[in-house]
């Protein structure tokens, strides 16, 4: 695997190639760069699999992390795939004429933070949501307290308690995992 | 409704949300000519309930009560999931008993969800009578979870550095009593289920799956290895004492309804195997939980990772991503549920029957809770 | 004897009929229920989910024939049990039988299905056309051997009158047409298990495929008139099959016993078997079973 | 099933009273269905062609004891499995706890069934279906909220998909907390539900269509008409 992370890096200019576990390693790619290394991966090495595919939301460096973790299901190897998109002009490159499942994944991401993939069929099509109005919900600027309180009205007379003090004063300063 | 009869060739049919053979709540809109579908479509989402917002939300202890209700016959997996991937970042130990306990709650987990599973697949086909054996059966392996850790389906058992209290007193053998009972009454469910000359008829030959989608859409579980192809989590990403436990991948030949039953009956045994294994090779003292910073102030360093585990449906994910912070920054499920409930169901819609379509959705074991979190 | 006092007695007998109905139904529940390792409902639940759904209301409207389907169903049902005699040599049970019943009871068994499908049919839910078409389907294929063990019957007494098929029957067990022509009985009695729709036969109101087929949109009284017209056309079948082939009746307690083990057949098979698909059951109604009737046909005009 | 006496008016006191406590509440009813007025004029801007049955007055105090000793003895529960809580229905309806014993079955359609069982959290999606089936099934009919999210949302309280009061959208007869309700709390819920209805005290089919605009306000803040799934069957 390290010489496949090494021809990531010279080919695509990955950087910051980590192994998290012996069997699963972590590189980050350019925007304009990723889906390309990702399809060499699909197209000339045994990480053949796309088996996960999601997004971090970085609203402090207004970017958004793409990861596809691509999989060599005989080696039992696994890459993430990592990448910086810009927040504001939300857009990334499809895999989805690679991986069939793929159309999936973009839809949801699509619809839960507002990321367009070009190319990607069902953009926009509501995939969880129905008649959903508000912005994306799972960007880290959308409160979901405040829309409950909105929308979703409360039974009166019920309690809220911050763990960090009541757990304490219920069970002692410890916290209760040890007893 | 009548109109779309009338004039047209194809009758739309709205399979679910409301309907019997649905596992979950999940709706397929299949159009028919006769009794075979054209095309179709699933949708989801009617049990969402933004678990990977909450988490963020939440601090990590916190996490556990909501992850375990991703996932409804099988919560364990989940509670082992996140715990595993947040002691990887951590850098957490856990102790040799924890990771046993951990080992035999997961194939305690998997036993029961396999049972309901396998009497669902005859309920399908209008056999009441499998069903309500298995489910009866699956209601020991509740009782020992009651026992063990004082809830009948969420368990919140498992947490970071351990497990959250010891095995109690004579456990094994009353684990080993009710195993027995069970043992007792599967050649039973086998004359029912596998001898039976309508199911044969019903199941062998319907919903194959063909052996180039495993690679093309990342299948998983029962479904591969209904194939013959020996792909087990246990196996080769190896975690907690499964090494040390000796088994040998269940397979069978087919890739149809009934090597997927076949295979999950296979599977019943050997996790009555492995949980004998495991409560004869269990250290017997030591302590069962790392000794944890507290839980409420916990600060886990900034990192990334994903850990896979097997479930009953196929290969469990969690990709997790932590800021520094006591919360999470970012987990997100990969049920298998989420690539053989969405994009391998509406691939192998067309040309179904409609009589085999809630047949077909419970040997994919689609778990919709998973789906849509 | 007087018109009036007939009539009462043939609303007298439909009702015990009905009520004869339900309670087998309620023992065949528990009986399931022992299967599957339960205790099972009282066996007067059918009685009260009868009187129940009586006391539901409707706000719907699918137009007349939608509300006619329970009548057809009913009227059906009781046509075909006023035709047979129930307990032979008693006047009062023996119905309105008269000589060629035999042809109009065979008509009977399929007109409550037929006009069931037209009133099913109005409900524009797609369940119910894709239920009608499965169960049309199905009822043409069992008609088939059993059409054949019946003319066997017929060629063997030479007469379409039950009650002549009944008496051609008395004297030891061995005469009856059960053993006396076992292969038209085995036509009949496979057949019979596609009659009373329980599993692997049960297609047209298969729930975990198309919610309960026909009657998806039947609810409150019309669906109670739907259940008391099944009872009542399952009692029509346990008798017409106990005088055709198990030597009919002399006592009321002989007519429960048989009309009781005749209705047993069908569950037991049911119990353990899941569900055919459609083509699968047509191929089954017109392979053995059909092969049979033959055989049995055969069997009559060699033994002449 | 259980030897408690449930109108012992000790246990009366024992559950939780209706809390008093300014949040939207609907009006009071006359609590038995024999004092319910006779018949309510139809109102065709109803949404979904649910009607206001009028209640068959006249009939003698036998008559609908008679009735109602009999409905509370066949209840058939809508299979509709809108939560997690579904998951103890099989246990509850397979050979350990077995509720056919009382008569309760499974039905698979809403125009069979007396009983919806909203087992647990409604994401907003599925309660415009959980509001269509109730209106489909026809009345008497009776509502079983099960679990803490119907009751004040549960863990998902601050979930932003799912609701938080389930009795503001539809009338509930009976909750069932926990998380999640253990088949013998079913058990029991459904002793009282029995219990409620053989006195005709539930009456929440007939609390819905006497208070219809308030629900359907409740319901039309969440969900408008015109977002309301395609079919209606």
């Amino acid at each position: 695997m390290k010489t496949i992370l090494a021809e990531l890096e010279t080919r695509f200019g990955a950087t910051g190639a980590r192994f998290q576990r012996d069997d699963l390693a972590s590189i980050d790619l350019p925007a304009d760069r990723a889906v390309p290394a990702v399809t060499w991966l699909k197209e000339h090495t045994p990480f053949v699999q796309l088996n996960h595919m999601s997004v971090v939301d970085w609203i402090e460096d207004g970017q958004f992390q793409v990861t596809w973790l691509v999989t060599d299901p005989r080696g039992c190897r696994s890459i993430m795939v990592n990448t910086r998109i810009d927040r504001e002009r939300a857009t990334c490159d499809s895999v989805a004429d690679l991986w069939p499942q793929a159309v999936t994944y973009e839809q949801e991401i699509n619809e839960m933070f507002g990321i367009d993939f070009p190319g990607s069929p069902r953009m926009g099509v509501p995939f969880i949501l129905e008649g959903w109005k508000d912005m994306p919900p799972m960007r880290r600027d959308f409160d979901t307290v405040k829309y409950v309180a909105e929308h979703h009205p409360h039974r009166p007379g019920r309690k809220h308690h911050d763990p960090r003090t009541y757990v304490g004063e219920r069970f002692g300063e410890k916290g209760y995992l040890h007893d | 409704m009548t109109r779309r009869i009338t004039e047209s060739r194809e009758v739309q049919l709205w399979f679910g949300p409301q309907h019997p053979g649905i596992t979950g709540n999940m709706a397929m809109q299949v159009f028919l000519e006769g009794d075979t579908i054209t095309r179709g479509k699933t949708h989801v989402g009617y049990l969402h309930r933004a678990f990977e917002k909450l988490m963020e939300r939440r601090t990590f202890i916190q996490s556990f009560p909501i992850v375990c209700r991703i996932c409804v016959p099988e919560p364990d997996t989940n509670e082992y999931l996140l715990a595993a991937a947040v002691e990887e970042i951590a850098g957490i130990e856990i102790p040799e008993k924890a990771k046993w306990i951990r080992t035999l709650v997961l194939e305690m987990s998997r036993l029961a969800s396999m049972l309901m599973v396998l009497g669902g697949q005859a309920g399908t086909m209008g056999n009441g009578v499998p069903p309500q054996w298995m489910i009866a059966l699956r209601d020991y392996i509740l009782d020992r979870f009651e026992e063990l850790t004082g809830g009948r389906v969420y368990h919140m058992y498992i947490v970071y550095g351990g497990v959250r209290r010891d095995l109690p007193p004579g456990f094994a053998e009353r684990m080993e009593e009710n195993l027995r009972r069970i043992e007792e009454y599967l050649p039973y469910v086998d004359d029912v289920i596998f001898d039976n000359a309508v199911f044969r008829k019903r199941t062998i030959g319907v919903g194959v799956v063909p052996e180039e989608w495993v690679d093309e859409m990342g299948l998983s579980g029962p479904i591969v290895r209904a194939m013959g192809i020996p792909r087990d989590t246990r196996k080769d990403w190896p975690y907690l004492a499964y090494p040390e436990l000796d088994f040998d991948v269940a397979l069978a030949e087919g890739s149809d309804i009934y090597a997927r039953a076949l295979v999950r009956r296979k599977e019943i045994q050997q996790s009555i195997d492995l949980i004998r294994q495991i409560l004869a090779k269990m250290p017997q003292d030591g302590p069962y939980c790392a000794k944890l910073p507290n839980m409420m102030t916990w600060k886990v360093p900034p990192g990334q990772t994903y850990v896979r585990a097997e479930a009953t449906r196929g290969e469990m994910g969690y990709f997790v991503v932590t800021d520094g912070s006591d919360r999470i920054r970012r987990v997100h499920v990969r049920g298998p549920s989420y690539i053989h409930g969405v994009s391998l169901l509406e691939r192998m819609l067309p040309g179904t029957n409609i009589a085999d379509l809630s047949a077909l959705m419970v040997s994919l074991q689609v778990c919709p809770p998973e789906i849509e979190r | 004897m007087d018109i009036l006092v007939r009539a009462a007695v043939a609303v007298v007998v439909v009702l015990g009929a009905i009520l004869y109905g339900l309670l087998v139904q309620g023992v065949i529940r528990k009986v399931m229920a022992r299967i599957q390792g339960r205790i099972g409902p009282p066996v007067w639940q059918p009685v009260y989910d009868l009187f129940k759904l009586l006391f539901l209301r409707t706000a719907i409207w699918h137009g007349v024939m939608f509300w006619l389907g329970p009548v057809f169903r009913a009227a059906g049902g009781i046509g075909l049990f006023l035709l047979i005699p129930v307990v032979v040599g008693n006047p009062w049970l023996e119905n309105f039988s008269f000589t060629g019943d035999l042809l109009m009871a065979m008509y009977f068994l399929f007109f409550g299905s037929l006009g069931m499908a037209l009133g099913a049919a109005e409900a524009g839910h797609p369940h119910s056309p894709i239920g009608i078409s499965r169960g049309l389907v199905q009822m043409t294929a069992f008609e088939l051997p059993f059409s054949l063990a019946v003319v066997a019957l017929v060629a063997r007494t030479g007469s379409f009158s039950i009650i002549e098929i009944v008496r051609a029957q008395q004297g030891s067990v061995w005469d009856w047409n059960l053993f006396a022509n076992p292969f038209a009985s085995a036509a009949a009695f496979l057949a019979f298990l596609g009659m009373n729709m329980y599993s692997p036969f049960n297609i047209v109101g298969a729930p975990q495929e198309i919610p309960v087929g026909p009657p998806t949109e039947y609810h409150s009284s019309f669906l109670s008139m739907m259940a008391a017209g099944r009872s009542i056309f399952a009692v029509a079948k346990m008798v017409l099959y106990m005088d055709l082939f198990l030597g009919g009746a002399t006592s009321l307690l002989e007519a429960i016993v048989k009309t009781f083990l005749v209705y047993f057949w069908s569950v037991f098979v049911g119990a353990v078997f899941p569900r055919f698909r459609t083509e699968q059951s047509v191929r089954f109604f017109l392979g053995w079973p059909t092969v049979f009737g033959a055989a049995g046909v055969a069997l009559v005009l060699f033994a002449r | 099933m259980s030897d408690r006496d449930w109108n012992d008016p000790r246990l009366e006191e024992a559950l939780p009273p209706v809390a008093d406590d300014g949040g939207p509440r609907p009006p009071r009813l006359p609590a038995r269905i024999e004092d319910i007025p006779a018949h309510a004029p139809i109102d065709d801007t109803c949404f979904l062609g649910a009607r206001k049955m009028p209640t068959p007055i006249g009939l003698p105090e036998a008559v609908q004891r008679i009735k109602n000793w009999i409905r509370a003895r066949s209840l058939w529960v809508m299979a509709y499995g809108t939560g997690c809580g579904s998951i103890e229905l099989r246990p509850l309806a397979t050979a350990r706890y077995d509720m056919e014993r009382f008569g309760i079955v499974m039905r698979p359609t809403p125009r069979q069934s007396n009983v919806l069982i909203v087992s647990g959290y409604l994401a907003v999606k599925s309660l415009k279906r959980v509001v269509r089936s109730y209106e489909q099934m026809p009345s008497p009919k009776w509502l079983v909220g099960l679990g803490s999210c119907t009751i004040n949302g549960g863990m998902y309280w601050d979930s932003y998909n799912t609701i938080n009061r389930l009795d503001l959208y539809l009338p509930v007869d009976i909750y069932i907390a926990g998380c999640m309700p253990r088949p013998e709390a079913l058990l029991a819920g459904f002793d009282r539900l029995m219990k409620l209805i053989d006195r005709g005290e539930a009456n929440g089919w007939h609390h819905y269509l006497e208070n219809l605009d308030w629900y359907k306000a409740n319901q039309r803040k969440l969900f408008d008409d015109g977002d309301m799934p395609d079919y209606n069957w």
